[in-house]
């Protein structure tokens, strides 16, 4: 059975629902304390969306310095699969492994709503199950959710495939629209939608599903 | 109750304990009249959140609070606070925190400071509630004049526990210890409670100098320091370390103690230096009515001490012990009382000892003296059911329409998965499950409504009517309603008209829940709320809770379909009678009239139409095939309203062949409902079985909505008005 | 002629400051020891068409006053940082 | 001894400011004319132990770099204050 780590940092709070989410997909959750210095055997890594450290300073700044996050970045330049959602894609940036940041909101308030997403490549352990052009329903929520990066950044994001998810309709000022992005390899994404909110249709879509899907399933044997 | 003249900080307990909002020395003798009694009520008032037993082993917790006098200096902290506070008195119990509604009324928007408090409100509880990790899921908006500079920031909040989890607020064991959790204390809102809200804005003597005066009580919130506070305290919960639990809220850690002490019947010593202050000099008094945020006060075995100073290691929160449970003092006359002793080190000086008893539960009880107000005759005579024109009904109902979107917006309306239906429909609908509940089907809804309008023409009946239109927005989403909680926003209780209204409001909301057979498990007080001298109109909030027993589809939404029959369940006006009333409406309001007679509050009319409706939507939820579509509730602007809401939502018009006349149209009373159905004869009948009026209102189709001959109006208009207005008005479009 | 102005806006002092405090217990665990009081605040940079030095910082100062800082909880502050083309 | 510190944070040119876009935006509505260029940062102020002023203000410069900023979009710069008992 697939194992995913789940990183809770001090102020997340989505913890318990990406765990559901993965279990909903047959896969294994164990929620990891911040404070652990090992990830333990498992095949994928969720950092989830919250407010680590009450995203004081900025989202994600303080999370960065947790003890996980060496096991993490270990884990990751091992070609591990590793994930972050809203908050974790924060974590991710200002831990550099992601490229670029997010910044505030355009309208500068908080957002929780549906976005329609566009996927842009399948070159990721996010993606990998998709297909290229295809449109989800999956809703965002976040306040710093507009992602940047300085122009050589986006070149070399566009020459790599390594926008992953556009918005149809931008929601918060992202640069070109930009939902989600990976790393080179494509073994390290982050979005700032929320995959785990859109697993079934009794709470409104299961757009989401397709995506951790990819994460719990093809992205790992992939490895 | 002393033997002796009580020491300056004696008196200055009291003063703070004593005062209206920690006594409800104005509202007690008239909340007694309310029922609070049902079998599935595990908790009622009294205690931190009322909880209900909401079957499969799960109770529920409910509490509603205002936050209105510190929002008004400073909004976004004011709000904020308002969630932490009304957050900890339902993980008090022992609940889980599932979900925040927030019902707000401030001022007209044509005001730049009114623009402000609405910002800075909706942001405050936006950056609290979502940081803390607690969806809200609904709430209020009302604008009105009357709370222009006094706007009213009310906050309810529910959680969910299984039911062996119940935690209450009682100090027992002598030789406990009582131990502060999380926050260090400082100077914030020393006798906020006291000066705060137990006194009006004055209005005239400008609002800077009345902010310089109330300063030192602005308290700021950290929601991050309560989101680890909640973890820690449910871990503790869990793993059965704590022998009472209670929140500090207002006069802080002095209510705290002496509550706790009062309800175990034991004494408590309590040492000042043991309290981590985050400011130097703290005067004992200080210490004792603070009123920083995010603390908590946990009674605990001495034997478990370590083990919970491990858990609040793990979440990062203080633990200090701050008091020792002691044994009751025996009197001269051989009773025994449990003192309350404020000392320097435990070993220390004594700088206060009073019966713990009489800080928490001798408050004086006023009656004070109430009076009809004495233009109500002539203001019921001005009724504008007869004599306003019709003039362009179009144009009223383009201006009736507002999507408070650009609120809930800014909320997380969605976490822990549970959200079957958010903010931006009649009842927020949840599925019952959350980290650590047992495995459940079911489901709980909540709404919350209010109309100042109706209270203003008629206290009695318009509290009366607003339980009976919860009840009607919970049957939308097919929740049976189990239990009301309430807050209380009033002007002065020196003033008799406000003395009166809040009595007939009390009698209104008595005579709804004993008709509707809802208990009251909770509620709050808010007095002197006053603008520019003048006392608000009467504003009871009414918080209904209800349960669907099986939640595996999602209930029917706004939007019809495409060849849909249109029903409406309820009342018609029929030809020949009185027309049906527009008085208190919002349609009347608009143009200025604010005086006439309400209809009536009919509690066994009510029933059926609310059984048959939430019969209807339960079976949907259940999974059961059904022809209902679509469902609204006939509420704020009428049946043109529910109507144009439906249609701009759908992207389909409807036609209406006949209607009486503008009261048709635009007069609001509940019990009336708007619905869809795929299979009009099949639908009918099963509501002439249950012996409930309906009649067909016409079919879905086309682009615009033509009721009656009255209104023509094209949805693409509705839906870009709807959208628009309310950022139009908060001039960020 | 155009000045450049900076406003600071800070807690008054007694005002919790819980980023400050939460800045100030992580820094142990990063390697930085013996910082202590941090408290967090905003800062404003703009440019203010004027007649005067004198006239320019008048009104930054009402600019901050007004929108932005909350008088009730900030201490706001404006000052020159010179003359600007 | 103890030094207090200040840091601004700003965001580094050519970087988007919402924020200050949408102070700037506001202001004519609120009387202010003349305001331009309207920037938004934050600012820290905390006390450093160490043994020299020099030594002070390199550990904030540090601090301010490492943490306190994003390089990625902000430009942080430490100065002293003064000495503090
Ligand atoms: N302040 C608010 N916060 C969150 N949601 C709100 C707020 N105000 C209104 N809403 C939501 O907008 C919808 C419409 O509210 P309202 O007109 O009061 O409904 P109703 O007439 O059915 O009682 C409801 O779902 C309500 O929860
Ligand atoms: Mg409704």
């Amino acid at each position: 059975m697939t194992r995913i780590a789940v990183v809770v940092f001090p102020g997340s709070n989505c913890e318990y629902d990406a765990a559901a989410a993965v279990e909903q997909l047959g896969a294994s959750a164990e929620l990891v304390f911040h404070s652990a210095t090992s990830l333990g055997d498992v095949d994928g890594v969720i950092l989830p969306g919250g407010f680590a450290h009450g995203d004081y300073l900025r989202p994600g700044a303080l999370a960065r310095f947790s003890p996980v996050m060496a096991a993490v970045t270990d884990f990751a330049a091992r070609g591990g699969a590793v994930l972050g959602i809203c908050n974790g894609f924060q974590v991710l940036t200002e831990a550099g492994l992601l490229p670029g940041a997010l910044q505030k909101n355009r309208g500068l308030t908080f957002l929780c709503q549906p976005t329609t997403l566009v996927v842009v490549s399948t070159r990721s352990v996010l993606t990998r199950a998709a297909s290229v052009g295809a449109e989800l329903v999956v809703p965002i929520n976040h306040f710093s959710g507009a992602y940047t990066c300085d122009d050589a950044t986006y070149d070399s994001l566009v020459a790599h495939d390594q926008i992953v998810l556009r918005y149809r309709d931008n929601p918060n000022g992202s640069r070109d629209d930009i939902a989600g992005v990976s790393n080179v390899a494509g073994n390290v994404v982050g979005l700032m939608p929320h995959p785990e909110r859109a697993m079934s249709t009794l709470l409104g879509s299961a757009d989401g599903r397709v995506l951790l899907e990819s994460f719990v399933g093809l992205g790992v044997a992939a490895r | 109750m002393l033997s002796r003249e009580p020491n300056p900080l004696e008196l200055a307990l009291y003063g703070v304990m004593w005062s209206e909002h920690c006594s409800y020395k104005s509202s007690r003798l008239h909340l007694r009249r309310l029922p609070s009694k049902a079998p599935h009520v595990l908790v009622g008032p009294g205690e931190g959140a009322g909880v209900i037993d909401a079957g499969d082993g799960i109770g529920v917790a409910i509490r509603i609070e205002s936050h209105n006098h510190p929002s008004a200096i400073e909004p976004y902290q004011g709000a904020a606070t308002g969630v932490g506070g009304i957050l900890r008195d339902v993980f008090s119990m022992g609940a889980r925190p599932l979900a925040v509604m927030d019902p707000l009324f401030f001022g007209e928007l044509d005001d730049a400071r009114n623009r402000w408090l609405v910002e800075g409100v909706v942001s405050g509880i936006s950056g609290y509630g979502n940081s803390v990790g607690v969806p809200t899921i609904g709430g209020e908006l009302t604008f009105d004049q009357c709370y222009s500079a006094n706007p009213l920031v009310n906050v309810l909040a529910v959680g969910a526990l299984p039911t062996n989890r119940l935690a209450l607020a009682v100090a027992s064991g002598v030789g406990n210890f009582a131990v502060l959790l999380g926050s260090s204390t400082g100077r914030d809102g020393i006798g906020g409670v006291s000066v705060l809200a137990s006194a009006g804005f004055a209005g005239d003597d400008g609002a800077a100098s009345l902010d310089d005066a109330k300063r030192p009580s602005v308290q700021v919130g950290d929601p991050y320091e309560e989101k680890r506070l909640i973890e820690a305290c449910l871990e503790l919960l869990d793993l059965e370390l704590v022998v009472g639990i209670q929140d500090l809220g207002g006069a802080g850690l002095i209510c705290a103690t002496c509550e706790t002490a009062a309800k175990g019947g034991v004494g408590m010593d309590v040492d000042v230096t043991a309290v981590p202050q985050r400011e130097v000099g703290m005067a004992p008094f200080e210490v004792m009515t603070s009123e920083s945020q995010e603390r908590m006060l946990a009674i605990v075995t001495p034997e478990n001490f370590d083990a919970v100073k491990a858990v609040c290691d793990k979440w990062e929160i203080r633990a200090n012990v701050v008091g020792h449970v002691v044994e009751p003092t025996t009197m001269p006359d051989g009773s025994t009382v449990g003192m309350l002793r404020v000392r320097h080190g435990f070993d220390g000086e004594v700088l206060a000892e009073v019966p713990a008893s009489s800080l928490a539960d001798d408050a004086p009880l006023y009656d004070r003296p109430r009076s009809r107000p004495a233009d109500l005759d002539a203001v019921w005579a001005d009724d504008p059911t007869f004599d306003e024109p019709a003039g362009d009904p179009a144009a009223d109902l383009l201006g009736l329409v507002v999507d408070p979107a650009w609120v809930y917006r800014q909320y997380d309306s969605q976490l822990f998965l549970n959200t079957v239906v958010g903010p931006g429909r009649d009842a927020a609908l949840l599925r019952l499950a959350g980290p650590g509940l047992p495995a459940s089907q079911r489901g709980f809804a909540v709404s919350t409504d209010s109309n100042p309008r109706w209270c203003a023409l008629d206290p009695r009946v318009g509290t009366a009517l607003t339980v009976a239109e919860g009840v009607a927005n919970l049957a939308c989403v097919g929740a049976s309603a189990k239990a009301v909680v309430n807050c209380l926003n009033f002007g002065n209780p020196e003033h008799p008209e406000v003395m009166w209204q809040l009595s007939e409001s009390v009698d209104g909301m008595a005579e709804a829940c004993d008709g509707l057979s809802l208990p009251v498990i909770g509620g709050n007080v808010s007095l002197y709320n006053e603008s520019g001298g003048r006392d608000i109109d009467p504003t009871p909030v009414v918080g209904l809770l209800g349960v669907v027993e099986s939640l595996v589809a999602p209930p029917p939404g706004w939007d019809w379909r495409e060849g849909d029959t249109v029903v409406l369940v309820g009342h018609r006006e029929a030809a020949g009678e009185t027309p049906f009333p527009l008085a208190g409406s919002r349609w009347a309001t608009r143009r200025g009239r604010r005086g006439g007679r309400l209809a009536g509050f009919d509690a066994s009319r009510l029933v059926s139409t609310f059984d048959f409706v939430t019969g209807e939507i339960a079976a949907v939820c259940a999974g059961e095939p059904r022809d209902v579509t679509a469902v609204h509730d006939v509420s704020g602007g009428g049946l043109a309203v529910a109507l144009a809401e439906m249609a701009a939502v759908s992207g389909l018009g409807v036609t209406v062949a006949r209607l009486a006349g503008l009261g048709e149209l635009f007069a609001e009373f509940p019990g009336r409902f708007v619905l869809a159905t795929s299979d009009a004869e099949a639908f009918m009948g099963r509501a002439v079985n249950a012996g409930v009026p309906v009649t067909m209102l016409g079919a879905v189709g086309g682009d615009s909505l033509h009721l009656g001959g009255l209104v023509s109006v094209a949805i693409a208009d509705i839906s870009r008005q709807r959208a628009r207005s309310l950022e139009e008005a908060l001039e960020l479009l | 002629m155009n000045y450049s102005v900076i406003v600071e806006v800070t807690l008054r002092p007694g005002i919790a400051d819980p980023e400050g405090a939460t800045i100030e217990r992580a820094l142990p665990a990063l390697g930085f020891t013996g910082v202590r009081a941090v408290r967090a605040g905003k800062l404003f940079r703009f440019d203010v068409e004027a007649a005067s030095s004198d006239e320019a910082l008048a009104n930054a100062q009402a600019l901050a006053e007004r929108l932005l800082s909350n008088p009730v909880i900030e201490d706001a502050t404006a000052r020159l940082e010179g003359e600007v083309q």
